[in-house]
């Protein structure tokens, strides 16, 4: 297993820690090239799909395919046993490190146990795991939360708001990150002393529950003062527009739909935030097992930065794509680690392609 | 004349025969090309995968074998999952009442079921699609948000091999007693299946309650006129069946030492126990066939995904060909279809 | 044609009491916390049949189904992979590519299960494994175009009369199908066939075709449900089909369709889908956590069916 | 003679308004064997459901040994050592033979079921009754129906009851069968055992019984001893009427050549084992008995012509058209105009929950359409007629066929295929628990058809009425045909000596 030492780790910019008391994890340097695996969970929605093809086409960047043997991708579905044996069956098999997004925040312990006995490195993204015993990568969904609520109450302020009713989207029930953007979000609006009403309704992450449910509670409650979204975010100013709510400040994911609308009726009010969980989070996690597979520190929680993009700073073409398809996730590039894979560029093999 | 007995359960029994005998050959097949292939480690793990929804195949197998179908099964396991990962902790008193009460949760769900069908008289598979929405909102309950503390040395000791178990709860010299030799190398999930399927299943099926249960789903009213006890062998079915689904939930519960309320997951093991009592040989029409065929069916399930972890298949083309590997393997019925002569036969 | 029997009518009439039951609780839960009642509004009201018309579509299309006495389990990625194969391909072609994907699939699974004979339980489910990878590898080999044609946004989002589109669409297929099945002989043979396909066959009725017809009506059902719904939200997106399974399997027994076939009317199906899309509205206006709803769920399927009167018990 | 040892005082029974039973007293005693007799519908297996515990009577009540008991279930009366062999058979398909005689108690060792115990109880029983043949492993599923009747009487056996009741369970059985089933039947007796037997066939109720008692209406008529009356006046006791001939008369034989071509002619139709080289040929005008002991053939022959066998060999040519439909709907189709009564009718002939005019209609959806739009004034006039054709009892042709009675029942389906006017009627065993009015109906339709022309292919169980409907019988013999008598040579010596194969002449 790993060794518990003092930092700094490599390559700070690109790893960097959660926090100041994080601590760094060092495993014996082997020799390159590696046996890399990916084992997802669920797969029939388009972020997983993006996820998986930024995971082939980064194992084939010239800078680390040198370092990689073999780079294998597996979907074992909702079914956590069926996930754990996919990576205990990974690490019978002598790969070297082992990517996942977890089904369960809980229930490694066995594979962790068996991870360190072979000295194989398990790397948790996305969906993290509860426990400090293995290397993991993530946004800061905590801090999400808070600046997404941020903005939103900087928005209504210059309005001249101090009070009102807003909605919730939130995301899978059960769901850790569901649960800590909420936090996140309600830590904002309770410091802020203003009299907000928060009324939460469950949008799934995806666009159309999350537009059916947005359209009921316009329907019940008549107009919020603004809008925050987890997921889903197209369907939710999608049904903003169809019961003619009037157009408010929304704080949502990273959608290309979501920003196409935010850049077109900006002017009319929607004034929106997207901050996005990237499906790019697994190219740096691959760099992150490499790195640790080399023998360097590395911090146990590595924090990846939120990519922020509010209404004034999109872009088309840069940011957001207004050509392209609604449903991919625009942000996908991490300058510091020399990640650059732009969504367009995974989704469509050639530009031609898409109309 | 009278056809010899062996001639007679292989003509009998051919699904389960086929079962069998693709599953050896899947298996052997992948640990031949497997790198570590038949290993201790290797078969720990496939056992440890396959021991909860072995579990829920068997639980399915009872309400199919009268006909019916139970969609809660994967619910009640799920319910079990989280009961167990809030009570299988602490002393090992509190953590046998733990099992204990588990199991008990999930044989009265389902005797819950086995009730309403009873007594309710309401088709099986729309009973159950209630009930295991009620299921899942108890399991929510229980456990809003995924986690627990299972018992971290059970959890251990109960999926590693015979030895780690001895050795673990310092039993047998720690596992080097000399008699416990032959047996070190045995997975223990495997133990734990067989072990339910020995001394649960195999009794049940000689009972007249058990028999009852294949008289129903064979022909209901010759079963009542014949003066067998239908409604008590209904209720026994699902709550045998609610029992099975518990052993699965209490597995998943001391393998991933938490719970988990998660409907999807549910969803999931219901509908893959279909498919696994269907690949076992069961008919869907009930009254032919059993537990041990759908525990067979379902590792054959899972012995078909430990495929895409050794072949080198583009990812995105997986869901794909689990797609349609599981429609190939469920149309393999259909060869029946084609040796049918008169046409009559087709309609059961 | 067929002269109802008043056993036959009885859920209907108690679902509809139901639906009656869950408006006045709904308003009366409304009007104790904000004093509004939004629920009796015709705009909400209009709103909630347009969203329950995709369920009330599909539903339609289970219902031949189970009227046979099998299952569709397909219908989830049947309605994606119809909506996301149209928006793909886009413009003109887009409803007719739908439909298409819908036939092919309906006659795919009426192929598995009326001429194979694999219980459709099985076959369906493995039909419907095999379309979401299809999808997937079509998202992530293609990157198809997502958004939806004017022609489906028109559909489900314009108003006629003041009327949402998607409420004609959905009462287009409830007449095409009320006469189909009383009013033709394949809808009389679907009855029959569910009842006894031995005997429907002996009879001299082709009911492997039969079968076929009813999967391909169910498939294109979920087509055009996935069309709409793809309109609903101006896209198509993996896994929109997900939540229309079980209720609509819920709504078709609500209304009164026996679950093992042969005995049903549609207008129950109909008011099935009502009750459910209400219950639904009523539950999320009250807030209710997961768990509540699903409880509640669950209790009121089994309370109404206790209600119905239960199954004869098999004496014979 | 002996104690009674079942009595019932005033049992009634309704259904849903329908008068079942009426205040029935009825008793039957120890050593006797107890006809019950009565036309379709007459209350006969209502009475002896009550006795065996599947329904429970609405007034009345019933004395066991003199003592009042009720029985809840059928376990109960079984406890009390009344067995029931009902008319639907109670053997469960899927499990064998031993499995099914031993299945309420089955032998027992630590509390589980003994197998072996269980397969040599069998084999005994199986002696018994003497069906050695049956392997008691075998799955019930593979049994003929006749086979599976015998297993059912061992199954009785097996329980050692007081009081043993038939209905209608030999109705399958061959003659070697039936006299087995006579001497079990006589050795009960003698053991002091009471039966009830219920047959709608007189002759065997002349060989058997002791003691007749005659239902009608619900209503418990007369009961008398054998020989005190006649069998015309029991007939008028069942039906309330004289009943004339029972067979209507046969028109003069006409001489075969000269005749033209049959409507349906059969070369060498072979079919797995079962059929091997079928020679048979039915002209318009004709009424063709189809003989033979049980199972060689007879049944496949009628499948095979009406397409639902696969892979049958041989030369068909049916109204001109020569081959063999693929399927009942090509069968019924306008060129060959074919149509089979089934031989169960409760899963073969109707769907029993649909409404009598659904079931009446479901072979002719296409002549009552207008394109695909089925015409509602056609269908309504369509069903009229057909029930009125063939008198069926119904209150509304929108209630479902399952509520009518067997005759009723059997009416619907023959009135269904003569919808579609056929040209070559396929009928197998359609008297089969049929009361004697209802089968004289039954005999006068099939002579009015061959009188309009139609060809009539018919196999019977009971060579009384090969013998009083045929103008010709074909016997088979393990799927040959391996006589044809014609007119006068239609006796039963002659169709016995055929089905088991010897030669008369010759010996
Ligand atoms: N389950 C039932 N539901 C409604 N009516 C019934 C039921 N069982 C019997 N009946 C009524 O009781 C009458 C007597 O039926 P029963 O079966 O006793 O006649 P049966 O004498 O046995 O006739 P068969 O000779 O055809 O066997 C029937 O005409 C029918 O109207
Ligand atoms: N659900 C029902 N509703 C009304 N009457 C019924 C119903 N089921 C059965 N019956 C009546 O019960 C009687 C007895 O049923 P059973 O199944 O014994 O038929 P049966 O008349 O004896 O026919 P068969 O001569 O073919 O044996 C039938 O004659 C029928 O009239
Ligand atoms: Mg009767
Ligand atoms: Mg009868």
């Amino acid at each position: 297993g790993p060794e518990i030492v003092a930092g700094p780790g490599a390559n700070p910019e690109c790893f960097a820690p959660w926090s100041d008391d994080t601590t760094y994890l060092q495993w014996e340097a082997k020799e390159a090239p590696y046996k890399i695996a990916v084992v997802n969970g669920f797969v029939g929605n388009t972020w997983r799909i993006q996820m998986i093809k930024t995971a082939k086409a980064f194992a084939e960047d010239p800078a680390i395919k040198d370092k990689i043997e073999t780079l294998k991708v597996v979907s074992t579905g909702t079914d956590a046993p069926a996930q754990l044996g996919a990576i205990e069956d990974f690490i019978n098999q002598g790969f070297d490190a082992i990517i996942t997004i977890a089904v369960s925040p809980d229930g490694f312990d066995r594979v962790i146990r068996l991870a360190d006995k072979n000295d194989v490195v398990i790397v948790p993204f996305d969906n993290v795991l509860d426990t400090d015993k293995v290397m993991q990568v993530n946004e800061d969904q905590l801090e999400m939360g808070r600046t997404w609520a941020k903005f939103v109450l900087d928005q209504l302020k210059a309005e001249g708001t101090t009070s009102g009713k807003l909605l919730e989207v939130r995301g899978l029930p059960g769901n850790s990150v569901d649960r800590d953007r909420s936090i996140g979000i309600h830590e904002v609006f309770d410091a802020d002393g203003g009299d907000w009403e928060i009324v939460q309704v469950v949008g799934n992450w995806d666009d159309g529950t999350a537009q059916k449910v947005t359209a009921d509670a316009i329907a019940v409650h008549n107009r919020f003062d603004a809008i925050l979204a987890q997921g889903g975010t197209t369907g939710v100013v999608q049904a903003m527009m169809d019961t003619d709510h009037p157009m408010v400040p929304v704080a949502g994911e990273s959608e290309n739909g979501f920003r196409k609308l935010v850049a077109k009726h900006a002017d009319e009010g929607l004034k929106g935030i997207s901050i996005g969980q990237s499906p790019g989070l697994v190219a740096i996690a691959i760099k992150a097992a490499i790195s640790a597979l080399e023998g360097n520190a590395m911090p146990q929680l590595i924090s990846v930065p939120l990519p922020i993009a509010t209404y004034d700073e999109l872009e088309d073409g840069a940011n957001y794509w207004s050509d392209l398809p609604d449903n991919f996730f625009t942000v996908n590039e991490f300058p510091p680690c020399g990640v650059n894979i732009s969504g367009p560029a995974i989704m469509s093999q050639d530009e031609s392609d898409v109309n | 004349m009278h056809k010899s007995t062996l001639m007679r359960y292989f003509s009998q029994n051919l699904g389960v025969v086929t079962a069998s005998l693709l599953l050896i050959a899947l298996y052997v097949a992948y640990n031949f090309m497997h790198p570590r292939g038949f290993s201790t480690a290797v078969a720990v793990q496939n056992t440890n995968e396959a021991a909860a929804i072995a579990f829920v195949a068997m639980a399915q197998t009872l309400p199919v074998l009268l006909g019916g179908l139970d969609l809660s099964v994967g619910a009640v396991m799920t319910l079990c999952n989280c009961v167990a990962s809030v009570l299988v902790n602490g002393t090992p008193g509190e953590i046998v009442f733990g099992m204990l009460a588990t199991l008990a949760t999930g044989t009265a769900f389902g005797a819950l079921n086995g009730c309403i069908v009873v007594y309710g008289r309401i088709q099986p598979i729309i009973a159950t699609l209630a009930t295991g929405a009620i299921a899942i909102g108890l399991a929510l309950i229980v456990r809003p948000k995924p986690g627990g503390d299972v018992d971290g040395d059970l959890g251990w000791a109960l999926t590693n091999s015979v030895w780690d178990f001895a050795d673990t709860y310092g039993l047998a010299d720690g596992g080097d007693a000399w008699w416990l030799q032959p047996f070190v190398d045995i997975p223990v999930p495997f133990l734990l299946v067989v072990l339910v399927a020995v001394c649960v299943w195999l009794p049940f099926k000689r009972t007249v309650t058990g028999r009852t249960v294949y008289a129903i789903g064979s022909a209901e009213g010759a079963a009542f006129m014949s003066g067998l006890p239908i409604d008590r062998a209904r209720i026994a079915a699902f709550t045998l069946g609610g029992f099975f689904a518990a052993c699965g939930g209490l597995y998943l519960a001391i393998q991933t030492s938490s719970g988990n309320a998660d409907l999807q997951q549910a969803g999931a093991y219901t509908l893959n126990s279909i498919a696994a009592v269907v690949l076992g040989g069961t008919s869907l029409l009930g009254g032919v066939g059993g537990a041990i065929a759908s525990l067979i069916g379902a590792c054959i399930l899972r012995v078909i995904s430990f495929y895409f972890r050794i072949l080198d298949i583009d990812p995105l083309l997986q869901p794909l060909i689990e797609g349609i590997v599981l429609l190939v393997a469920v149309s393999f019925g259909a060869i029946r279809t084609i040796r049918v002569r008169n046409k009559l036969d087709l309609f059961r | 044609m067929r002269i109802s029997v008043s056993n036959e009518n009885k859920p209907i009439v108690i679902a509809s009491f139901f639906v009656v039951v869950i408006l006045l609780a709904g308003t009366a839960y409304t009007l104790s916390t904000s004093g509004a009642a939004p629920l009796l509004s015709p705009n909400y009201l209009l709103q909630q049949l347009q969203t329950g018309s995709f369920l009330g579509i599909c539903a339609a299309g289970m219902m031949m189904v189970i009227l046979l006495g099998h299952i569709d389990l397909s219908i989830p990625w049947t309605l994606t992979a119809a909506a996301m194969t149209a928006t793909a391909v886009g413009g003109e072609m887009a409803l007719p590519t739908a439909l298409a994907v819908g036939i092919a699939v309906g006659a795919l699974n009426g192929f598995g299960v009326a001429f194979l004979r694999i219980p459709s339980m099985i076959f369906t489910l493995g039909v419907d494994t095999v379309l979401r990878g299809l999808m997937v590898a079509q998202t992530g080999g293609f990157a198809p175009q997502d958004t939806a044609t004017p022609l489906m946004l028109f559909l489900s989002k314009e108003r006629i009369l003041g009327i949402p589109v998607a409420i004609y669409v959905w009462a287009a297929v409830s007449l095409v199908i009320i006469i189909v099945l009383t009013r033709t002989g394949f809808g009389r043979s679907i009855y029959a066939t569910g009842s006894s396909e031995r005997a429907a066959y002996l009879s001299g009725i082709r009911t492997r075709f039969v079968t076929m017809g009813a999967f391909m009506m169910s498939s294109l059902c979920a087509s055009i449900a996935g069309v709409l719904l793809a309109g609903y939200s101006a896209k198509a997106y993996q896994g929109m089909g997900n939540a229309f399974l079980l209720p609509a399997i819920a709504a078709v027994v609500l209304g009164g369709t026996h679950i093992l076939g042969g005995r049903g009317r549609y207008v129950g199906t109909l008011i099935g889908v009502v009750l459910i899309v209400l219950l639904n509205s009523v539950l999320s206006i009250m807030q209710m956590p997961e768990a509540g709803r699903q409880i509640i769920y669950g209790t009121v399927i089994i309370a109404m069916l206790l209600v119905y009167g239960r199954n004869q018990r098999v004496t014979s | 003679m002996t104690e009674s040892i079942v009595e019932y005082r005033g049992i009634s029974k309704y259904f849903a308004g329908i008068r079942a039973l009426q205040s029935v007293d009825f008793s039957c005693k120890l050593g006797s064997i107890h006809a019950v007799l009565g036309e379709n519908g007459a209350g006969k297996s209502t009475l002896i459901k009550i006795m065996s515990g599947v329904l429970q009577p609405d007034a009345g009540e019933i004395l066991l040994d003199g003592k009042p008991v009720s029985f809840p279930t059928p376990q109960s009366a079984n406890e009390a050592g009344i067995v029931c062999m009902f008319q639907e058979l109670s053997l469960v398909p899927d499990l064998s033979v031993a499995e099914n005689i031993s299945i309420s108690h089955p032998p027992r060792r630590f509390g589980l079921i003994n197998r072996r115990e269980q397969v040599r109880r069998a084999e005994e029983l199986l002696a018994r009754v003497r069906c050695e043949d049956v392997d008691p492993n075998a799955v019930v599923r593979e049994l003929s129906l006749s086979r599976r009747q015998m297993v059912e009487i061992a199954k009785a056996l097996g329980k050692s009851p007081k009081v043993l009741i038939l209905d209608e369970a030999t109705s399958a059985l061959t003659s070697r069968d039936v006299q087995t089933v006579y001497d079990l039947l006589a050795e009960l007796k003698a053991e002091g055992v009471a039966s009830l037997f219920i047959s709608h066939r007189m002759h065997e109720v002349d060989a058997l019984c002791d003691t007749l008692s005659v239902f009608r209406n619900g209503q418990h008529i007369e009961t008398f001893a054998k020989g005190e009356k006649s069998e015309r006046e029991i007939v008028h006791l069942m039906i309330g009427r004289d009943v004339e001939a029972q067979f209507p008369p046969k028109p003069p034989a006409p001489s075969l050549p000269g005749r033209g071509e049959p409507l349906l002619r059969v070369r060498g139709l072979s079919w797995q084992n079962r059929l091997n080289g079928i020679d048979l040929s039915v002209h318009g005008g004709e009424i063709v008995g189809l003989g033979g002991l049980d199972g060689q053939g007879q049944k496949e022959l009628l499948l095979a012509l009406f397409g639902v066998l696969r892979d049958v060999d041989g030369e068909v040519v049916i109204g001109g058209k020569k081959g063999i439909p693929s399927s009942p709907a090509a069968a019924k189709s306008a060129e060959t105009r074919l149509a089979l009564v089934p031989e169960d009718r409760k899963t073969e002939g109707l769907m029993l929950g649909m409404p009598i005019a659904d079931n009446l209609l479901a072979s002719s959806f296409q002549r009552i359409s207008r394109g695909p739009f089925i015409d509602p004034v056609l269908s309504r006039k369509t069903v009229e007629e057909g029930i009125s054709r063939l008198q069926i009892k119904t209150g509304s042709a929108s209630d479902p066929v399952m509520t009518l009675s067997g005759g009723n029942q059997q009416k619907v389906v023959i009135a269904k295929w003569l919808m579609i006017d056929p040209d070559v009627v396929l009928l197998n065993d359609p008297t089969r628990g049929i009361d004697v009015g209802t089968k004289q109906e039954i005999y006068k339709l099939m002579r009015d058809l061959a009188n309009a022309g139609k060809a009539v292919l018919f196999y019977s169980s009971d060579y009384a009425e090969l013998i009083g409907c045929c103008d010709r019988v074909s016997v088979l013999y393990s799927g040959r045909v391996v006589a044809e008598k014609q007119g006068d040579e239609i006796t039963e010596e002659s169709l016995v000596a055929a089905s088991l194969n010897i030669d008369v002449e010759a010996a």
